[in-house]
């Protein structure tokens, strides 16, 4: 077995997991039956799922003899975006209370989010 | 025996599959929500889920061009989700 | 003098009074009267060419290919009429110096009234139809303006409205008319036209155009039914009234029939219907002016009346008949023009023309009693007076004539009106002048000063003369008379004396005296009964007709332009339909080309997934903010189909397009309710449905045909592919064609962008000054709002990806001509990091740091895009033509310099630029009062409150 | 290919259609929003679709897609982003100014409209 | 090859960015840029109406691109003669628009002024379909910001409506280009020409299609019914000036009409037979008649003034849509004194709106300056109706001798006809309303001080185009004979496509495209 | 000397960030790359640093490479487990949680970075900061012991970013 071939069947692998990955994020989003439950799927597993197609895709430009990097590129901005869009959409759920309330913080008042500024 | 082409033929193809699939269940969420949190991760898991058929669509297509494609999605999508996100949680998103 | 001057003076010398007129009223009145002098004078100087029976022409090409030339043609009639018009105005204008008061505008009034007069010698000196209609509807015009002269009398508004209304009416008829006579003709010369009367009486358009002729000249000439306009047109000032109502405009109908006479008449359309027009005209003119109170509204009617009478006799298209319609012309030109202005004396004097309240004038006023006797008594058909000699020739024809079979119908019905005619003179006579002086004048009456006598002395003077010695005018009207019939006819022996013998027309005229005389002794019992008499009330009728035009245009046009853009939508879209499904069903259709491409899932579940959200958007729209959610789904399911179909280029455009439009709709969202309400009914909603599923269908049924289909030959962009890199230096032809081939339409794009960016610049600083500030500055929110308005982790993410993404942006600009990407794209990538460090840390505080003129990036785009245009100049090449080299500096690669790339750097510039000043205007509206900037770029932090911050006293000396 | 491709411009025409006649500014911009992505893709289908071929010139590649199309789509989306932000600045200037986001005038707010 | 025929459209497409660039602030600055670079223009565009008056045609490769691969400029008599109108119109509008003080009510008016020259100029200009498409966005969008200058309820509110009908316009602009780029191949107008004659008889719905919805976006932009109801709120609510500009706009739907559909798509050709020769005609009388009945109906000066404009274009449309020489002949006259009469119309507008605080067409306390404002708007009025002795007159006469020999002659003449009747008891109503009928006797009102009041400089500049109005009628057979000229060339396009299609540019040979 | 550096350099981390961003975006190394994307990754800081205005103490880069070695681990774990958990554990199994991490971070550079780890990895999601910046909020996904989640959180990753951010 070549190297260029051992690279497709990595490829190979790689697309079937990373699809699983996706499909499995996915179905977490659908399954919970809570807001804040349901971020954990998508916002990691699917992020790992892009990841595995992106190897994929770097196994495959290997494959074809013309290597190619860039695609970790695409996969440090997803690692580094992926936790603030999640930051965000927890705060909408802890916002608009529909999430379980948080207990209070050790050392401070209150979360951020609910300090709600008072003359708003 | 299945050639390793074949094999990764048939990857890709479950691969286009199983991203079409990931989209048609996000959907799903974003429709029958309830919470507006809860569209805005459907909405975010799509986007990522479409940089991922961008990338499966470059290798099945064999075309290299759609990386710059790709690279927008995963650098920029992320900013919807948080106007968004913002809108909800002060109105004004760039106050 | 040449004709055209005669013509041209009244116009020119319009200007002057009005120029005169801080000079004073002699000098407005003296300056109006020197024109219409001269223009007299110059008419006179062409009489002995008239006289010898020859035409005189001029001739001014005007517009040719249209056959409408200043031709002017002066022959009897012609010179009649326009003797009469400037002859009567020098009189006019002398009275009218006299009559007119202190608070009166004189130079308006004079300027208009040179106005008139010169339209009205345009008419008749016309030898060019359409020429003669362009006067034809100034004297229209110019008399709205004097009927309207005193604008506080309500009666002045309505009668100039009526007149113009009527007389416009007839004019915009007789253009039909004139235009089929030019059309049968092949010309419109008058000259032309009046020697083919064979081919026109032969046309089938003959009666079209002489009913739309006649509907001019009945228009113009009051005759029935429209004789209504005139009675009140007599709100004018007097002078306006003896001049316009009397000598001038209303003999314009007349003019016209006799000058069409000799293509027009003798055939049974024409003598039906002029003769039965004039003769009803006649009858019912002279009976209402009977019943009249009024001083001038007697005149009026009575004038009314007498054209009828001339109406009549050119009807009978006989050349008799014609001769005795000249001679009563100029008959009643003096009689009338003298009563008006007598009776302009009696009201100016008395301030009152209420001939019920007058009488016993006869011994205050002994002048103007005796003008206005015989003037009256001329009218009234008293021999030795000029009315009588015509009168008894109308008898005399009357005698000659059946109308609808019968041989009687005519004389008794002229014999009627003959009779009134007497009464009413009488009346005028009578219930003025004689009788005891009463004292309860208005105002105490007396004879005026000579400037308001003398003029219609004048014309009484004439009135006598030609009454008693006829053969004096016998040629002339001879002149008039041959012009006027051509040589259709041949005028009989000279028939214009006093004395014919025991003819019919003698008796019919003793009878109408008599008569006339009669009627005066029963006059209160008449009056009793004419005033029980329901009749319609002209005005009346015609104020209902226009109040209902109107009423009517409202309903037609405020519903369907009732400001229900829906509605517009709706229609238009409508229309769209119709008409593409009308193309489509009157076209041919033949057997696809193309073959299917087969789809695999993916697109099936893309399409799927665009269905659902398009679905999804339609059904919860009214959620406003999932309608953004599902919109933007829609853009990304797009822009993967771009993907999909090879257009990397429009789906990266289409994605971040996508994003900057959701910030700013939500910026938008943030001032408006985040719910839409129901409000249409589900009938409303299903027919919108039906409209939109007819479009969709459309749309849908048309593309799927031409992808089925080739081009009918090769397509252009052929020769882009294979020259592209050869011609344009890059390898991504799509940038290519963007900045090269077509890159003028990138030009007018970013200035399409850059002019939005303004537009939303102008507008927010014209609410941010209007009366919307306040409500700005005190705007509630609509949604309690969670603390911490700038997060650690956004502002951290965004100190590291912000150089990044500017990094990339540069990136995808410096490739954009041979991989996807390019200045748009660019641009926007740079526009949405400055977009993350707007949320991250606020607008305040980002911009007090880096306060970028975003117009003047804007400008600074468009014009580096121009010059790079202009640039090409320089090397003689057409605008925007690229040039590129390769040049090769170490450490670096080889590396393309191409003009296209600084083209694309203003592209990046004002796309830069654009969306940033847009952004910023949006936020600006959003500033609240309570808010103080932001002094830190995040809220929370907790590394602030252990060492004090040093860079922030730093950064705010740098600001 | 083609079936799915020219149903999804007729879907989004229906649709922004039908938005485009609601009552409020709005969903009519959306509504012109949805009509922007039809005619875009419409415009884009009139180089017919090619799948796997972009037009970057390219020594290994056979065929292109039209590149043509594509650059008038890009003109047409920039030229209607402009258009959708300044539609939405107006749209939202009225709003603020008469606290009435409908697209049509009101009857009875017609007779107390006061013009500088 | 000379560059004067771009410059029409590049001159103030950099004066524009300039200004906001330099002087954005000083409205001074602002106000002389703005003249001088529009008094150049007049001056160029007298040179190309010079240049092409013998019947030559210029020709300008952008980019250096040959047709129909690039975008090439196209100018002969018709396109220059409406660069000329445009140019001309507005130096007065900007007279005026400083002389009313406009300018300074909100921003950057005289960039958008700039702006919105640039497109209408351009869109007369190319011979490129789709660079035509561009130029109607550049002159849309400028005009969406003239039209909401200074702001106001109001005129947000109809500001709205505006864009939105203006946007579907837009939209079918582009279904249009889509649908004939599938079905030939190309965008150039010349090589479209040409192409659509190869178009055979077994498949013709594709260009029936394309053809008849192109016809609907210039008939938006011509108002002409029922695609008209854009006009009249808008118009009326736009500030004076602007609409005044705005009469010019309408025409560029006129212009392209007869330029597509004289050239491209001209009644003769089979494959599109039996469509525009079927629905303008009518189209345009009934916009003519809804025009005209409009301005009897109108409560409102401005609204009336409007109505006017649609009349007059539903009159142009008549003539045009006869498709003959002399017709369009007339129509092109029609068009100049229809801008003329309209702009003045518009200006004339705001003095009674400034002199009188309304434009409500009921009585009211007598207004100041009456006189003046009078007489013009009674000069305006007779030309818009159509009254002797000016244009409109002789424009009117110009359509009716053309419309003789057509099948629907008799509907011609009596819409016309009537409809001209119905205007003058219009405008005379409202005249009468406006300027006689007063309440009681009481002093004139004094204008409220929020309206600054005209300075004779906003007199002068409604003097200047009643000055041009009376050239266009004194010099009318000069004028007409041109116009007819230039509706003959039409006819015969023979020139123009050798010199578009077969004249090479950069790495072309013409004999290769064909 | 120093002052300059500074200037030039006012983040040398992001500058070398930015040059390997370059190169990795060429997708492929020459010198001139490196070059030019160290020039880009001097000029872009000089722009942006004026959001930054805070220098973070310099980071220990040894330090950070483990981490990320470490994290990138955790995350491959932390995946197989939630993908387990979706798969497996019903809803009425699920036992999520809050707890409540407080910080000895103190740098806002640091305690993003943190939370981002825990939104990466194992069944967290970090989802508030306390309105003084002194705890962490987090989410389990499914725990028995909250605790143990938290004294995990800080001893295997607050401890090494500790070490990093000195
Ligand atoms: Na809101
Ligand atoms: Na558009």
């Amino acid at each position: 077995m070549t190297l260029s071939m051992l690279a497709t069947l990595g490829a190979a692998l790689s697309l079937l997991i990373g699809s699983g990955f996706v499909i499995v994020g996915v179905i977490g989003l659908l399954k919970f039956n809570d807001p804040m439950t349901r971020l954990h799927a998508p916002t990691k597993v699917g992020t790992l799922g892009i990841g595995m197609l992106l190897l994929a895709s770097i196994l495959n430009a290997m494959a074809a003899g013309d290597p190619s990097m860039h695609e970790l590129l695409i996969m440090a901005f997803l690692f580094v975006t992926a936790p603030v869009s999640a930051n965000f959409i927890a705060k909408v759920s802890i916002h608009k209370r529909t999430c379980e309330a948080p207990p209070k913080p050790l050392k401070d008042g209150t979360w951020s989010t609910l300090d709600a500024p008072k003359d708003e | 025996m299945m050639s390793i082409e074949g094999f990764f033929d048939i990857a890709l193809i479950i691969a286009l599959v199983a991203l079409a699939t990931g989209q048609i269940l996000s959907m799903v969420r974003l429709v029958i929500g309830p919470t507006t949190g809860d569209r805005i991760l459907a909405l975010d898991t799509m986007v990522i889920n479409a940089l991922g058929l961008i990338i499966v669509l470059g290798i099945h297509q064999g075309v290299k061009v759609y990386f710059e494609v790709a690279l927008l999605v995963a650098m920029l999508g992320f900013v919807s989700t948080v106007a968004l996100a913002r809108f909800l949680l002060r109105g004004d998103i760039i106050e | 003098m040449s004709l055209l001057l005669v013509v041209a003076l009244p116009f020119f010398g319009a200007l002057l009074p009005g120029v005169m007129n801080s000079a004073g009223r002699a000098a407005c009145a003296g300056v109006t009267f020197t024109v219409s002098l001269i223009a007299f004078i110059g008419l006179l100087t062409n009489l002995p060419t008239v006289l010898a029976g020859e035409v005189v022409t001029a001739r001014v090409e005007w517009i040719p290919a249209l056959g409408l030339n200043f031709t002017l043609m002066l022959d009897g009639l012609g010179f009649f009429f326009a003797f009469l018009i400037l002859g009567i105005g020098l009189l006019i204008i002398t009275y009218g110096r006299h009559y007119l008061s202190r608070d009166d505008n004189m130079g308006e009034f004079f300027t208009y009234l040179l106005l008139f007069q010169g339209a009205m010698v345009g008419i008749v000196l016309s030898d060019n139809v359409l020429l003669l209609l362009v006067f034809w509807e100034l004297t229209s015009l110019s008399s709205f303006l004097l009927i309207g002269y005193w604008k506080h009398l309500p009666e002045g508004r309505q009668g100039a409205r009526m007149a113009l209304a009527v007389t416009g009416m007839g004019g915009l008829a007789m253009i039909g008319g004139m235009l089929i006579l030019g059309q049968i003709v092949g010309s419109y010369d008058l000259s032309v036209i009046l020697q083919n009367r064979a081919l026109i009486q032969a046309d089938p358009l003959y009666v079209p155009a002489l009913i739309l002729i006649l509907l001019g000249c009945f228009t113009k000439s009051a005759q029935f039914p429209f004789h209504f306009w005139l009675p009140h047109a007599m709100a004018a000032p007097t002078p306006v009234s003896a001049y316009l109502h009397s000598a001038t405009m209303v003999k314009a109908g007349i003019f016209l029939m006799a000058r069409m006479w000799p293509v027009l008449s003798g055939t049974p359309e024409w003598f039906v219907i002029v003769t039965t027009a004039g003769l009803i005209t006649m009858v019912l003119g002279a009976v209402i002016a009977l019943f009249k109170h009024d001083l001038k509204a007697l005149l009026a009617f009575s004038t009314v009346s007498h054209l009828g009478l001339i109406t009549m006799l050119l009807g009978t298209g006989t050349a008799f008949g014609a001769m005795a319609a000249v001679f009563h012309i100029l008959n009643h030109a003096t009689f009338k023009a003298a009563l008006f202005m007598s009776a302009g004396i009696v009201d100016h004097e008395a301030h009152t023309r209420d001939i019920r309240r007058l009488g016993g004038l006869r011994r205050l006023m002994p002048v103007t009693f005796g003008i206005a006797t015989l003037a009256a008594l001329s009218m009234a058909g008293i021999p030795f007076l000029n009315g009588f000699l015509s009168k008894e020739m109308m008898l005399e024809e009357a005698t000659h004539t059946m109308l609808f079979g019968s041989e009687w119908l005519v004389p008794v019905l002229a014999t009627v009106g003959s009779l009134f005619s007497a009464a009413y003179c009488f009346r005028f006579i009578g219930h003025t002048f004689l009788g005891p002086v009463r004292d309860d004048y208005p105002h105490k009456p007396h004879d005026p000063g000579a400037g308001m006598w003398v003029p219609p002395a004048i014309l009484v003077t004439l009135v006598v003369v030609i009454g008693v010695a006829p053969f004096l005018v016998q040629d002339f009207v001879f002149l008039v008379a041959k012009a006027v019939i051509g040589d259709v006819a041949m005028l009989e022996v000279k028939y214009i004396k006093i004395w014919h013998g025991l003819v019919p027309a003698l008796y019919m005229s003793i009878i109408a005296v008599v008569g006339g005389l009669a009627l005066m002794l029963i006059y209160k019992p008449l009056l009793k009964v004419w005033e029980t008499t329901p009749r319609p009330e002209a005005k009346v009728i015609f104020e209902a007709i226009v109040e209902a035009a109107a009423r009517m245009a409202q309903s037609i046009i405020h519903p369907l332009h009732n400001g229900s853009f829906t509605r517009y939508a709706m229609i238009g879209l409508v229309a769209m339909i119709a008409a593409g499904y009308h193309a489509w069903t009157t076209g041919t259709v033949a057997e696809p080309v193309r073959e299917l491409q087969a789809a695999g899932a993916v697109p099936i579940a893309g399409w799927g997934m665009l269905v659902a959200a398009t679905a999804g958007l339609v059904l919860l729209h009214r959620n406003r903010l999932l309608a953004l959610i599902l919109i933007g789904i829609v853009g990304l399911m797009v822009s993967i189909g771009f993907v999909y179909l090879s257009a990397p280029d429009l789906a990266m455009t289409q994605f971040t397009v996508e994003v900057v439009t959701i910030i700013l709709l939500l910026l938008a969202l943030n001032f408006l309710p985040n719910q839409t309400p129901v409000e249409s009914t589900v009938l409303r909603r299903i027919r919108d449905a039906a409209v939109a599923v007819a479009g969709g269908l459309a749309t849908f049924a048309l593309a799927y045909h031409y992808m089925l289909r080739e081009a009918v030959t090769t397509p252009i962009s052929e020769f882009h592919l294979a020259n592209s890199y050869k011609g344009g230096g890059g390898t991504n032809v799509v940038n290519v064609i963007l900045v090269d081939f077509r890159g003028f339409d990138t030009y007018g794009e970013i200035i399409v962008l850059g002019i939005a960016a303004l537009l939303i610049y102008a507008l927010t600083e014209s609410l941010l000054n209007g009366p919307v500030r306040r409500r700005l500055l005190n705007r509630v929110p609509d949604q309690p709002r969670a603390g911490d308005m700038h997060p650690m982790m956004m502002v951290v993410l965004t100190r590291v990806i912000m150089p990044v993404v500017l990094l990339v942006g540069f990136y995808i600009f410096l490739r954009g001509h041979n991989e996807p990407g390019g200045g748009f794209i660019a641009g926007l990538i740079v526009s949405i990091a400055v977009v993350m460090q707007y949320m991250a840390s606020g607008f305040a505080w980002t911009s007090a740091r880096l306060r970028y003129p975003y117009h003047g990036v804007i400008g600074a785009g468009v014009l580096v895009a121009g010059f790079t245009g202009i640039g090409s100049w320089f090397v003689a090449q057409p605008f925007l033509t690229s040039a590129f080299t390769y040049v090769r500096i170490p450490p670096f690669d080889k590396f393309e310099l191409a003009t296209a790339a600084l083209f694309d750097l203003g592209v990046f510039l004002a796309v830069v630029g654009a969306v940033m000043l847009s952004l910023e205007s949006f936020s600006r509206l959003a500033r609240r009062a309570d808010m103080p900037d932001a002094e830190f770029p995040m809220d929370i932090d907790p590394s602030r409150s252990d060492p004090p911050p040093v860079q922030t006293a730093e950064l705010k000396e740098g600001n | 290919m083609e079936l799915i491709v020219a149903s999804a411009i007729g879907v989004l025409t229906a649709a922004g259609i039908y938005l485009v006649l609601r009552l409020r500014t709005f969903p009519v911009i959306l509504g012109m929003s949805l009509l922007t992505y039809a005619v875009n893709v419409f415009l884009f289908a009139s180089g017919r679709l090619t799948i796997g071929a972009p037009p970057i010139l390219d020594d290994a590649a056979i065929t292109y897609t039209d590149p043509l199309p594509q650059a008038l789509v890009l003109t047409a989306i920039v030229i209607s982003f402009g258009m959708t932000a300044v539609v939405v600045m107006i749209g939202l200037g009225a709003y603020l100014g008469s606290d009435d986001d409908h697209v049509d005038d009101q009857p009875e707010s017609d007779a107390s409209e006061e013009r500088p | 090859m000379t560059h004067w025929i771009i410059l029409p459209i590049v001159l103030p497409a950099l004066l524009a960015p300039f200004m906001v660039l330099t002087a954005r602030h000083h409205i001074g600055i602002q106000r002389v840029f703005s003249l001088a670079g529009i008094v150049g223009l007049i001056a160029l565009s007298i040179g190309l109406v010079w240049q092409v008056s013998d019947g030559s045609v210029i020709y300008y490769r952008l980019s250096d691109w040959a047709a129909p691969f690039g975008i090439v400029i196209v100018g002969d008599r018709l396109s220059t003669l409406m660069v000329l109108l445009t140019s001309v119109l507005a130096l007065f509008v900007l007279l005026y628009a400083i002389g009313s003080k406009w300018d300074e009510r909100g921003r950057h008016f005289h960039a958008l002024f700039q702006f919105q020259l640039m497109g209408i100029l351009g869109a007369f200009l190319t011979g490129d379909l789709f660079n035509l498409f561009v130029f109607f966005e550049v002159l849309l969008i400028a005009s969406y910001g003239l039209m909401i200058h200074a702001g106001g309820n109001a005129r947000l509110r109809a500001g709205v409506q505006y864009v939105l009908f203006n946007l579907i316009g837009s939209t079918l602009f582009l279904f249009a280009l889509g649908s004939i780029y599938a079905e030939t191949g190309t965008l150039n107008m010349a090589d479209l020409a040409q192409r659509v004659t190869l178009i055979g008889a077994e498949e013709t719905v594709g260009i029936r299609i394309a053809a008849v919805l192109l016809l609907l976006v210039f008939a938006i932009k011509a108002a002409l019914v029922p695609l008209h109801f854009w006009l009249p709120s808008s118009y009326a609510e736009a500030p004076a000036p602007v609409a005044a500009l705005f009469a010019i706009m309408t025409k560029v739907g006129a212009y392209a009409i007869i330029r597509v559909y004289t050239m491209i798509f001209p009644p003769e050709l089979e494959v599109t037979s039996g469509m525009h020769d079927l629905w303008l005609l009518p189209a345009a009388l009934v916009s003519l008649a809804i025009g005209m009945i409009g301005v009897l109906a109108a409560r409102k000066l401005d609204r009336l003034v409007a109505f006017s404009i649609i009349g007059s274009m539903g009159m142009v449309m008549v003539a045009i849509s006869l498709f003959t020489p002399s017709s369009i002949g007339a129509a092109l006259y029609y068009i100049v004194h229809s801008t003329l009469a309209g702009a003045i119309l518009f200006l004339i507008t705001d003095l009674v709106r400034t002199g009188r605080g309304t434009l409500d067409l009921t009585a009211q306390p007598p207004m100041m300056g009456t006189h003046m404002t009078a007489g013009m708007f009674f000069a305006g009025a007779i030309a818009m109706a159509g009254l002797p002795p000016l244009s409109g007159f002789l424009g009117k006469l110009m359509v009716l001798d053309a419309a003789y020999s057509d099948d629907l002659v008799v509907w011609v003449w009596a819409i016309v006809l009537s409809s001209s009747l119905i205007s003058v008891v219009g405008f005379a109503r409202a005249g009468s309303i406006v300027f006689w009928k007063a309440l009681g006797t009481q002093a004139t009102v004094e204008p409220a001080t929020d309206l600054s009041r005209p300075s004779a400089l906003a007199y002068a500049a409604i003097g200047g185009l009643f000055a041009l109005l009376v050239a266009h009628t004194v010099f009318a057979g000069t004028v007409h004979s041109y116009t007819t000229e230039i509706a003959e060339e039409l006819f015969d396009h023979e020139s123009y496509f050798s010199l578009v299609l077969d004249t090479p540019g950069k790495l072309s040979n013409p004999k290769e495209a064909h | 000397m120093a002052r300059a550096y500074r200037w030039l350099f006012p983040h040398p981390f992001l500058t070398l960030l930015l040059a390997a961003v370059w190169v990795m975006l060429q997708n492929q190394i020459s010198a001139g790359m490196v070059v030019f994307g160290l020039i880009l990754g001097t000029i872009i800081p000089q722009i942006t640093s004026v959001w930054w205005p805070d220098r973070p103490k310099s980071i220990r880069l040894g330090k950070m490479f483990s981490y990320v070695i470490v994290v990138l681990w955790d995350i491959i774990v932390a995946n197989l487990q939630v993908a387990w958990i979706v798969l497996s554990v019903p809803n009425a199994r699920l036992k999520p949680a809050w707890i409540v991490v407080p910080l000895e971070l103190k740098q806002p550079e640091a305690i993003t970075v943190l939370a981002g780890t825990i939104t990466l990895t194992p069944g967290t999601v970090s989802a508030d900061l306390s309105n003084e910046g002194h705890s962490l909020l987090v989410h389990v996904l499914h725990t028995d012991d909250p605790d143990a989640v938290r004294d995990d959180i800080k001893n295997r990753y607050e401890r090494r970013l500790l070490e990093i951010f000195a």
